[in-house]
């Protein structure tokens, strides 16, 4: 690939180019993005991105703690779709101990996972598009955000950081009348999308300025690793949640938006059919929510319930030596991959028979899909790689990690 | 689901087309595998990876055309040390494949870079977290950690505390 | 006094000075009263954060001051067009006629950049290595 | 026949009174663009200073005063201080020649509202408004920053290139009045077709001329979707990125008095000036003109802010398509057949 | 009286910014003096009733194209010029000389040209007067300038495109 031989240095190019730095502190990079750019007049000669601005070792972190404990940790990484993060890592961990999840808490990691899908996409619509100058958008999909982090804390307490996935099936059960704002909002959100549609689908401002902008071919895309929406936007009919389920996907319909434009306009416009098609997912999750148990029957794992702990002798232990010394895991590796709103999310666990994981590892999308920008942006014009890199939506928490 | 002992026969293996293609094609390369929680491991000979990597990838039959992530595990005290992993996918059959390449005390291996541009920045975050080299790697520079940085965090002997 | 035409300019120069001294007052002002209490790191221009590489005096593309000369160009057909609008209602089809030549004339030379990708502000380079 | 000094003097009062109610307008279009932008993005917009917010300005201008005042040193230190006066000054120039209202008689004068009634003042704000380049193009070049730098030459060659056609989006108004007189050009728009149709100039075909002007006013203005230089997430902040305290606001300062500016030209010239139903007593009907006047402004100030609302940006490479490929024939066009039909009557 | 003590105030200012122009070492504080002397021409015209002229001159020349320069000196990037000792030859004969050419210039002008000052006003202003002049008396130089503007124009884009061998570079590179 052409564009990896040309790396660029950060001398001050031959006569015309000059090198400007977009980034760390940016108002369009998304976090602490920071691009060192050459340009020549308007036009990108060279991108290179620098990344590591919000490194916190959380892989090393997770080492050193309980395998139940690390799952705050995943929140962190990608702060937009925390649930996600948490499901990828509580299968991974599931996978590795061989845990049965009941249907009850599958369906309630599905629905709300679909529900943080489009809670991240929200942001990533809302910013995109103040990135390119529609300021309004931005409150419209806070707006709706709100509705969803609404949802969030009524279910775990917490705004952004939930942690409500646990190893071996969910923390509580969802709160009484919980499905019923679910509900009313599934009922309402799609018409707010057509609200967003209305603002920028058709609007030939928006149609310049994301239409034939940063281009990438199917052949392109697969060769840099790129996943999710940003795969699909070129041509690329793969969503993990279909093509290989978890957690009970393949118990729910849904249609996978592909375009083969492969430009800007084609990743907005699959990630927001996405949405409309997450909140049909939540639909048919409400519909079809079953009843039971929300945690899997393994005493050795799953925290027992407060009544039992209360009441019986046995539970109590299990729970001190959950608690105290954490459970052990055998031995052994797995990847869990999810299809996370960025595309595939994994996480790759080794056990070596310990109660704390001997290496976690996590595939994030984003770090494989900014690989993507040098080849979007060189050649093109300044202001194609705010849209760029708006359309292959990072996150700094979880390139960094 | 409980869990069944690991498979961890060439013989038993075979069926597998990434590894039947493999044994057919050179099977010096191929030190051993493993099928264990429905994932299959396929332990490659350190030369040979890059040869691997595009013999998977341009695969009629089944196409592992798209790298998922490189990365490593770091078994210090025990001998041979690191162990790098790719995962590999295919899109079209919808099924994975986890590649290893055990590395001694002077971890050096072949980038694939050339058969994955997507490797690039995996194998750079591997080289700044662990400090394995890799070979025909274009950028081979720290990518998360400063330029600057005195050794390898994720390398288990790492000092938690830092370098004092 | 209005005792020949400059008397209704005199206003207007009493308004642009008095603007101008309004302008220079603000600044005076806000220096005056705004504190100062400089470091290193507000008084380095601003690099999103990081340490500038090179600096902002550098040649630039050769794109932004051909504007300016169109600019000029047709800023000059533009004032010779004013007294023409103004003037028209008198001078009838020959007026319009001779405006036409002059337009004709000078839109040749506007077709003539168009054509030669002038006003093709995207029109780039290939990219570096594509072949 | 007045004296001199008298004259002088009434004119320096006119001309602080004017200065006085633009800055005014100046301050609250700000806090109209925020409660409008506000209320159309689900907001309140400021509420907390005064009622409804209304004393928000005021505090706007005095945090303004009070913050750091940095001029770094790695500045061009001249013209990195003209720069915003330059820009400033030159748009409150503007309003000079703009008269907002018919004669009126105060106390037995008879005066017009305006500061001075000049023969070309069309032509004047035309040159003014030439002027105005030098504040956005000597303040990103004395920041001496990569980001300023950019900013102020996208700035310079926008606002000149939409200056062509801005000009040129003129001349059928002018042909159709016969005079760069602003108040005579408002003269020629009095009246009705047929008796309910107004004859303003965007009634007499020169609807296309009014879009033009519209566009390349918008693009004078650095507005939404044409606010390029300073396109906060490309350039951070465009020419103003190296500036602070006053002398940051006084760049906003001189862009919405550039966009009243801009307004009162558009009511003027395309909308019939203060032209607009006449009843009750005298001071009434001298007072009149005045509003429909003001009220045209702010439906094209509020027009600036509800677009400002709804669209995204141009490229830099599209906006500067848009104006030389798209305006600048339009307009030729526009003129050209306006012509034609006014030599064909006359 | 006024109007004769603006008229001397204004030419003051416009030679201190032609004076200024030439000492000034930073290219673009002699574009700004340059700026500053049409400023004040235009002021002068105004003072002598040439309304048009004066708007023109402030559009054209203050407002376009001295953007140009003011352009051009941002994008080269021209910087302080060096200051030079300069040559003592010119120091000695070239003050003289300019004395001497400036007072002969005068002299040629005021007694042999046969012009005349005007009284302020009497020359043609109004632009409509201008029009009819410039659409009706001098329509062949008129037209004449739309063949200059388009000689410019591609002047303009000879001189601004690139050498053919920077273009081959840039391909390649």
């Amino acid at each position: 690939m052409a564009h990896l031989s040309s790396m660029p240095t950060l001398e001050p190019g031959q006569d015309r180019t000059m090198i400007l730095n977009m980034g760390p502190h940016h108002p369009s990079t998304h976090g602490v993005l920071r691009l060192i750019l050459e340009i020549d007049g308007e036009t990108i000669v060279r991108i290179m991105p620098d990344i590591g601005y919000l490194h916190t070792g959380i892989e090393k972190t997770c080492e050193a703690k309980f395998y139940q404990q690390v799952v705050p940790l995943t929140d962190r990484i990608d702060y937009l779709c925390p649930l996600t993060n948490n499901l990828c890592y509580v299968l991974a961990v599931e996978k590795l101990l061989g845990l049965e999840i009941p249907p009850k808490a599958q369906w309630m990691r599905v629905m709300l996972n679909e529900l943080t899908r489009i809670n991240s996409h929200l942001v990533w619509l809302g910013t995109h598009a103040l990135d390119i100058g529609a300021m309004s958008v931005f409150l419209y999909c806070f707006r709706e955000r709100e509705d969803i982090l609404r949802l969030f804390e009524m279910v775990s307490g917490q705004r952004m950081m939930t942690s409500y996935f646990r190893i071996g099936g969910l923390a509580l059960e969802p709160p009484l009348g919980f499905f019923e704002p679910v509900r009313q909002f599934a009922n309402r959100f799609p018409a707010k999308v057509d609200e967003y549609e209305n603002l920028l689908t058709g609007n030939p401002i928006w149609g310049m300025r994301t239409k034939g902008v940063a281009r990438i071919t199917a052949e392109d895309a697969v060769a840099l690793g790129a996943s999710g929406p940003t795969l699909r936007g070129s041509g690329v009919d793969f969503d993990l949640r279909r093509d290989m389920p978890y957690s009970g996907y393949e118990n729910f319909s849904f249609k996978v938006p592909v375009s083969q434009d492969g430009d800007v306009f084609a990743r907005y416009i699959c990630r927001v059919r996405e949405m409309r098609e997450s909140i049909a997912i939540v639909q048919q999750a409400l519909d079809g929510m079953p009843e039971g148990r929300i945690k899997a029957d393994a005493p050795k794992v799953v925290l027992p319930d407060r009544e039992k702990m209360k009441t019986e002798m046995e539970a109590l232990i299990y729970h001190f030596k959950i608690i105290t010394e954490g459970f052990a895991v055998p031995e052994g590796e797995v990847y869990q991959a999810v299809e996370s709103p960025r595309g595939e999310m994994g996480y790759y666990v080794v056990s070596d028979g310990t109660a704390k994981p001997y290496r976690v590892h996590m595939r994030a999308a984003c770090l494989a899909n900014l690989q993507l920008l040098p080849a979007m942006c060189e050649g093109r014009l300044l202001a194609d790689v705010v849209a760029a890199i708006g359309s292959i939506d990072i996150v700094l928490g979880e390139i960094d990690r | 689901m409980p869990l069944v002992p690991a498979i961890t026969e060439l013989d038993q293996l075979k069926g597998h087309p990434a590894l039947a293609k493999m044994l057919a094609w050179n099977s010096e390369a191929v030190e051993g595998a493993k099928f264990d929680r429905d994932e299959l491991t396929i332990y490659i000979e350190r030369s040979s990876i890059r040869e691997v990597c595009s013999l998977l990838r341009d695969d009629r039959d089944c196409p592992f055309n798209f790298l998922v992530d490189v990365t490593c595990v770091d078994w210090y005290p025990k001998q041979p040390r690191f162990e790098i992993v790719y995962h590999l996918l295919s899109i079209t059959r919808k099924e994975r494949v986890r590649l290893k390449v055990r590395l001694g005390d002077s971890p050096e291996v072949d980038s694939v870079t050339s058969v994955w541009p997507a490797a690039n920045y995996f194998e750079r975050e591997v080289y700044d977290l662990f400090g394995v080299r890799f070979n025909g790697h274009p950028y081979l520079r720290r990518l998360l950690m400063p330029e600057d940085w005195e050794g390898y965090p994720l390398r288990k002997d790492y000092p938690v505390e830092g370098y004092r | 006094m209005p005792d020949n035409s400059f008397a209704r300019y005199l206003p207007l120069l009493i308004h642009f000075l008095l603007a101008g001294a309004l302008a220079c007052a603000i600044v005076l002002l806000s220096w005056l009263i705004g504190y100062r209490r400089p470091t290193r790191a507000k008084l380095s221009p601003y690099e999103c954060g990081m340490i500038p590489v090179g600096d902002a005096r550098q040649r630039f593309s050769v794109k932004f001051y051909l504007v300016g000369m169109l600019f000029i160009l047709f800023d000059v057909e533009a004032v010779f067009l004013y007294p023409w609008a103004v003037i028209l209602r008198q001078l009838k089809m020959f007026g319009f006629w001779e405006m036409l030549v002059y337009i004709g004339v000078v839109l040749v030379g506007f077709f003539y950049i168009w054509k030669k990708g002038v006003l093709d502000w995207s029109r780039t380079s290939p990219r570096k290595g594509e072949v | 026949m007045v004296s001199v000094e008298s004259f002088v003097i009434a004119s320096i009062i006119k001309t602080a009174i004017a200065l006085f109610v633009l800055l005014t307008a100046v301050a609250y279009t700000v806090w109209l663009e925020r409660k409008v932008v506000g209320h159309i993005q689900n907001r309140w917009g400021p509420t907390r200073v005064g009622p409804f917010g209304l004393l928000q300005p005021l505090a706007d201008g005095l945090k303004f005063f009070f913050k750091e005042d940095i001029t770094p040193p790695h500045v061009y230190k001249l013209l990195y201080i003209a720069a915003p006066v330059i820009a400033v000054t030159f748009a409150l120039t503007s309003i000079s020649v703009i008269p907002i209202g018919n004669w009126i008689t105060v106390a037995g004068v008879r005066t017009p509202l305006q500061i001075t009634d000049v023969n070309i003042g069309l032509l004047i704000i035309l040159g003014i408004t030439s002027m105005g380049v030098y504040g956005v193009a000597l303040a990103g070049w004395s920041s001496n920053s990569k980001y300023s730098l950019l900013g102020g030459l996208r700035a310079s060659a926008q606002m000149i290139s939409y200056e062509v056609s801005l000009g040129l989006s003129l001349i059928g108004v002018l042909i159709l009045s016969g005079s760069f007189s602003l108040r005579e050009i408002v003269d020629a728009q009095s009246g009705t077709f047929w008796g309910f149709i107004p004859r303003w100039n965007i009634f007499q075909g020169q609807i296309f001329a009014f879009f033009i002007y519209l566009m390349a006013a918008f693009a004078e203005t650095n507005r939404i979707p044409f606010d390029l230089p300073e396109a906060e997430t490309e350039l951070v902040a465009g020419y103003h990125t190296e500036y602070s305290s006053m002398k940051f606001a006084m760049f906003f300062m001189a862009e919405y008095a550039n966009m009243i500016t801009v307004a009162c030209l558009a009511s003027l010239l395309f909308l019939g000036g203060w032209h607009g139903p006449l009843f009750g007593p005298a001071w009434l009907q001298s007072i009149l003109p005045v509003l429909w006047f003001v009220l045209r402004v702010f439906g094209f100030l509020f027009v600036y802010i509800w677009i400002r609302g709804t669209l995204p940006r141009f490229r830099y490479d599209q906006l500067m398509a848009f104006g030389w490929k798209f305006l600048l024939p339009l307009a030729i066009a526009n003129l050209v057949i306006t012509g034609l039909i006014v030599a064909l009557k006359s | 009286m006024l109007h004769l003590v603006l008229f001397l105030i204004f030419g003051a200012v416009c030679v201190a910014g032609a004076v200024n122009l030439l000492v000034q070492r930073h290219p673009i504080n002699s574009a700004l003096s340059l700026i500053v002397v049409m400023g004040s021409l235009a002021v002068e015209y105004l003072l002598l009733g040439a309304e048009f002229v004066a708007a023109v001159q402030v559009i054209i020349y203050a407002g376009a194209i001295m953007v140009l320069f003011v352009f051009v000196i941002m994008l080269l990037n021209a910087g302080e010029e060096e200051l030079t000792s300069g040559s003592r030859v010119a120091l000695l004969l070239g003050i003289p000389g300019i004395l001497v050419s400036s007072v002969l210039v005068a002299w040629v002008l005021l007694a042999h040209s046969g012009t005349e000052a005007v009284p302020a006003g009497a020359l043609p202003g109004p632009p409509k007067i201008i029009g009819w002049l410039l659409f009706h008396d001098f329509l062949l130089p008129f037209e004449v300038t739309s063949v200059l503007i388009l000689i410019a124009i591609m002047g303009a884009v000879v001189l601004a495109s690139p050498p053919e061998s920077v273009q081959q570079s840039k391909k390649e590179g």
